[in-house]
């Protein structure tokens, strides 16, 4: 029995924490998120090395046949470097929905490419959760057409991955006819996110599953996301001690104050439980699929409101050099509120698992 | 309990309508306090002097209207202005800080020299207290002046120097007393913007905006006469205006206005079918921030009407900034929950609503629950002075105070 | 315009004040509570010296004729002694009811008894809020029927003022045939409350008027039990402040540790601005009806709200003597659970604060 | 990650539950962990220690199973007794905290004479470590004991003497080097509840029952060989046991028990037609609350992992107490709200809920939180000792401990 991270996964983690240390340090975040943002190159590309493009494709495409835990393990570390490339929707949710939604012919053509980190699929997923402004996709006589917001990692997608209104997946390459899309932009500027207009776009669908797919790729996507958030909120406590420890006011430093102590005191005492939360969810998503969307959708509410207090109480304890953009922490706090609103805020989501559990009354 | 303000008051009342009725469309749009006020403002701002609707009680000869205080005239003005959707007077930092710290101490000639042309809105100020390393324990400033042939030649660094880009003046903390106490080697300087050796750089935040500045000087020259009040007295001359900055913060109105915005917001926005406002969960929240926004707006009126008496407040005023930070920037917090993903939309993004104010709000109110106190310091201030708890006790002197403190044998103060 | 009590409200406040700090010290809440509990015919017979059990009687049935606001002014210092006595209930609910939707006979009957003192008057008006148990009374044929639970101020009645489904008002006395009580027992032992059980009990009905009197009725207790709240709040806040200035541990008062402060700071900056929401709510009930079920609703929810933190926090600044017998500390703490919970606990209240401002979709 | 006890440990947990299955009707019903056990309950638990389900590791030579630690099948057997709803072991504070602490520092004699007893329940011990005075900051503790002709004699009172009313021994710390430094001058004794002088009174609390009592001592005369560890030693003697008490709250297990029954209730519970879990706001809470309860669940299995690896805990296992006690206290909030004024029902009332557990809970774990360590202690601990911040800048002494620690130099502690 061991609940905790193996051998092999400390490895993963103190390589990829090293590579983005080394690659990816606040003067280049800073660097892609100014002006136009832009994904780190540099960073992917010593990502790649480490084999991460592959990491959720199976041995027998070209991959490392990992698992969701792994992902986490490497999500952290991302949401703690607030790195800027586009790792969610690829690397994971692609990977995972063509490996185990994908035709042979989708897998051969697909599956080799993203082990070798070559295409950008986005993935447009949000509506299985919530329709916002009547965004609706529907798939009719091998087309589709409809609106789908939100989609994750869009800027340099090759491909959407996009869910129907029944939570069918459907690959749509960028090029498609009657594909247009439209980029937004968010307080984080670390992401990309954009909104997918189809009119009668030739589609090729994943096998037909009854939108289990779907379910299973919010699910995975809910637990990446938190683990994000606990990269960014390990980050923003660590930051908030080191500052406190280092700024002096009254002659002494601030981190002596009983009321500075207290703050640190209480996002670490609500931040530590969420690693063994978000190890969980990560882990039954593979080893025990009736308790994943559950565990699931406690780590993503639970992290949501866990790091939005995080996010507010480091700031505060930087004082008035936290609210700047001098020291770059809004980057982590803004990670923090993206990784809370997308594939469901905590109060959906927590709604979600309510209904799961059949504590709603039938209709 | 009497709500009615009255005949006199209700005439009042009446007049003020019907001048926003005639006069309103003159008003500038889209004010924004941190800027130099446009030539539109300028002369919306001379009308109001003229009707007495903002500069009221400034005396005639330094350019207000001088009325005698009233404060129900005065809530009066904010009501109505605010009802309408009209901006008011002009409500920079030398309007809200220097002109009542002269008043109150600026000799003869200061008063005539700088009050009319700051009223009207041809001078613009800015605040140069805070440092880098002087925020919450504002009186260990660095910013230093020697006086060299009749001149403080100032050298130093001041942050969050809100409109020093626009402003053609600054009233600045600079420590001239080196052998003094901490805080009795403070004095408080006026100078132009355009002495030499003043550099200023925009201080952006969180919200992606600059909304402040960091401003260096470097061998600044100031004539000694542009001091208000004696030297070493700054810290004191200061201490009069935080108390005007305080009353800044925490506007009732402003409050209801934020949340009447949030709930035509959870009516507007869909999620499927349903409206936000529909979630019964959201909608708690609402309705708890509503009670809550009553309150204040009550507790404020509880102010007012102590004012009138002449109590100066207690409790009831002392809590206002806490309480009123933290509700603004609970209230952008259940805005950003409601939306959901768009929530997080910015930086001029399709589909961003209200051109991102709510993510905005959620930011910068949560800068100003740290800006002008932090919210611990709030907190020990209400504990010490409101409920008359112990201070903190006081430390042995560390090594480095020690040096020009310890001697004097005075009582350092702790936060 | 004055926003505040007036000056006869404060005298009427202060001899209260000095009446219940007389006559029911913490000893005798004590005496009163322990045991079978009972209420202080002590502090009645010393409120009654000032008036109080006609204070909401009209002038012409020998009361004071006075208004919610000044009942509130009561409450207040009744909450702050934690006094066992039974006000809301006769001396300003069935007053205001009788007063209000009363016949004439009906009022000639209890409106001068209740200005002297002498009857008893229990409330049972908590299903119009929650229908707890499956409760209900209905009417039918002059007859009342059903269960009505949390009678309020129900120990030694004289008669009941019950609120059938519709929410009309019957006046029941303790001996009519069919009438069956049950004495409930809360965590507050100074105060009491009771199940009425009806088996086509003969009532005299109040004047019909749709629910309407049930409705102010339930205002009214609202008001009056934020009142209490906020008189035992600030009591505990008060007694937590001493005993930090009083209480040393580490060579130094507590009060001058700053978790302790900000403790007690927190209390302060959210009790303080419920006095003018429970001020403006009981001024609303008589000069703006309008406003005033919305502001009771506010005034409930929110003491309910901030008066279960200053509870927990006051007893926490007391350690664990918060926790003992000793201080009795437990009985303001108790004063205010009940407070919370009666007439609809915060989620009802808002709820209900949704509804009257067309909040909610309509089905 | 391998949630897998493996061949070995199933096979263990078989045989527990084939234990259970056979015996487990020979279990004590109610167990109350603050009274003398009942002759069933001695019973139960020699058939345990016989089966090594309790005083597993303890050696056998000093009457327990004598097995090596196996935090895996300690874990084994807690869970399957959980699951059964069948009492475990006794787990009075003689034998969570004594018994350690007597294996660790007792004498030979101490051990062969105290522990086999304690185990079996024939001995029931109660603790005295806080006084009125001496809470939080225990170590100010002023009962004392000066020697006298071979034996100490013993004056002063203690509190939070739970058991005392029915044990027949206590161990206790006093004060018996009157010149030593606060820490420095304790001792740990253990001597008998029949000695004379002693009087035990009920100490009611806020939940309306006596869960504890105030012990007074008056010319108390206990053998001078009656001390564990030497003189002087005992604040470092108590530590020890101190940390086997902080390991005794915060059980997972009870937190997942707690947050079902909530579920059940809101099941149970009805509003009109309405189950109470049908309100989506407070079903939005459960939600959170079980979102949490997983969190300390799976914290707990990452703590116990460690464990196996000799790691010994960390942030992880620093915050337990902590999140633990807020947290049971929120389910039963909570609860109280789901049952609106069914809620406050008490004192047996009719209609009360699971006899009015749930408001005894939510005041006794009020207690909790403050008890052992309060809140504010337990958030200086997590600052201090978890996240390497700043210890309290030490104060001047305050003259009256000048008079019996200044002159010894030593460093006092600060909260």
């Amino acid at each position: 029995m061991h609940f905790g991270l193996s051998e092999d996964q400390r490895m993963l983690r103190d390589s990829v924490a090293r590579s983005l240390s080394d690659n990816c340090p606040l003067d280049h975040v800073r660097e892609c998120a100014e002006g136009e943002p832009v994904f780190s190159d540099k960073t992917m590309s010593a990502l790649g090395e480490l084999g991460l493009p592959g990491m959720m494709v199976p041995e027998e495409h070209g991959g490392l046949g990992m698992s969701l835990l792994d992902a986490a393990v490497v999500a952290e570390q991302l949401g703690y470097a607030a790195a800027p490339v586009p790792f969610l929707a690829t690397n994971v949710l692609a990977a995972l929905a063509l490996t185990h939604a994908g035709s042979r012919e989708q897998q051969a053509d697909w599956l080799p490419r993203i082990a070798r980190g070559e295409p950008r699929i986005s993935v447009a997923i949000a509506e299985t959760v919530e329709a916002r402004d009547g965004a609706v996709v529907a798939a009719h006589g091998g087309g589709l057409s409809g609106t789908s917001l939100f989609a994750l990692d869009f800027r340099g997608a090759d491909a959407f991955l996009v869910a129907d209104g029944a939570g069918r997946l459907h690959l749509v390459p960028t090029d498609a006819a009657g594909l247009e899309t439209v980029a937004l932009t968010t307080i984080d500027r670390t992401r990309s996110v954009g909104e997918v207009h189809l009119q009668g776009v030739a589609a090729e669908p994943l096998m037909a599953d009854g939108g289990v797919a779907a379910a299973r790729l919010r699910c995975a996507g809910r637990i990446i996301l938190a683990a994000d958030s606990l990269g960014a909120g390990e980050a923003m406590i660590e930051k908030a001690i080191d500052y406190a420890g280092q700024r002096e006011q009254f002659g002494r430093v601030i981190g002596s104050f009983q009321a500075v102590k207290h703050m640190c005191a209480e996002m670490a005492a609500r931040h530590e439980p969420c690693r063994a939360l978000v190890w969980y969810a990560a882990h039954a998503f593979d080893a025990a699929p009736d308790e994943a969307r559950l565990a699931a959708c406690h780590a993503k509410s639970h992290t949501g409101e866990v790091h939005r207090f995080v996010a507010r109480t480091s700031t505060e304890v930087h004082g008035g050099m936290g609210f700047t953009d001098l020291l770059g922490l809004h980057y982590w706090f803004k990670r923090i509120g993206f990784d809370r609103q997308v594939l469901g805020g905590p109060e959906a989501v927590r709604a979600e698992a309510a209904t799961l559990q059949g504590w709603t009354r039938a209709a | 309990m009497d709500l009615e303000y009255g005949a006199e008051y209700d005439a009042f009342r009446e007049e003020v309508r019907q001048f926003l009725e005639a006069h309103g469309h003159r008003a500038p749009a889209g004010q924004d306090r941190a800027a130099r006020p446009s030539a539109d403002a300028v002369k919306w701002q001379a009308l109001l002097i003229e009707h007495g609707y903002t500069a009221r009680t400034i005396p005639s000869e330094y350019g207000g209207y001088g009325a005698e205080p009233d404060i129900l005239k005065s809530r009066i003005i904010a009501e109505e202005f605010s009802r309408a959707g009209i901006p008011g007077g002009l409500a920079n930092q030398g309007i809200s800080m220097l002109v009542p710290t002269l008043l109150e101490l600026g000799t003869e000639e200061q008063k005539r020299r700088w009050i009319e042309p700051t009223l009207k809105g041809e001078i613009v100020w800015c605040q140069g207290y805070s440092e880098p390393g002087a925020g919450s324990d504002l009186a260990a400033l660095k910013t230093s002046a020697r006086v060299e042939g009749g001149e403080f030649v100032i050298n130093g660094q001041k942050i969050w120097t809100s409109t020093a880009k626009q402003a053609d003046m600054i009233f600045c903390l600079v420590r001239t007393e080196h052998e003094a106490p901490k805080h009795g080697g403070i004095s408080y300087l006026i100078f132009s913007m355009d002495t030499p050796g003043i550099e200023v750089r925009p201080l952006k935040t969180m919200t992606g905006h600059a909304e402040f500045n960091e401003t260096f000087f470097t061998e600044v020259r100031v004539p000694v006469d542009q001091i208000v009040g004696e030297r070493g007295q700054g810290w004191f001359v200061a201490n009069a205006t935080l108390g005007h900055e305080r009353s800044m913060l925490g506007d009732p109105d402003a409050l209801e206005n934020r949340l009447q915005a949030l709930v035509n917001l959870m009516r507007e926005e869909r999620v499927g079918k349903d409206r936000a406002i529909d979630s019964p969960v959201l909608r708690d929240r609402l309705a708890a921030l509503q009670a809550e926004v009553a309150a204040m707006k009550y507790n404020g009126m509880r102010i007012l009407s102590n004012s009138l008496r002449g109590d100066p407040g207690g409790m009831a005023k002392l809590i206002v900034k806490l309480q009123s930070c933290e509700l603004a920037h609970q209230i952008s917090a259940l805005a950003i929950d409601a939306m959901g993903e768009i929530g997080i939309l910015y930086h001029g993004s399709p589909r961003e609503r209200a051109r991102g104010a709510w993510q905005r709000n959620y930011m910068f109110q949560l800068g100003l629950i740290i800006g002008g106190g932090t919210a611990q310091i709030q907190r020990n201030i209400i504990a010490e002075r409101g409920l008359g708890m112990p201070r903190e006790p006081r430390l042995p002197k560390p090594a480095a105070v020690e040096r020009s403190a310890v001697a004097d044998g005075r009582k350092q103060e702790t936060a």
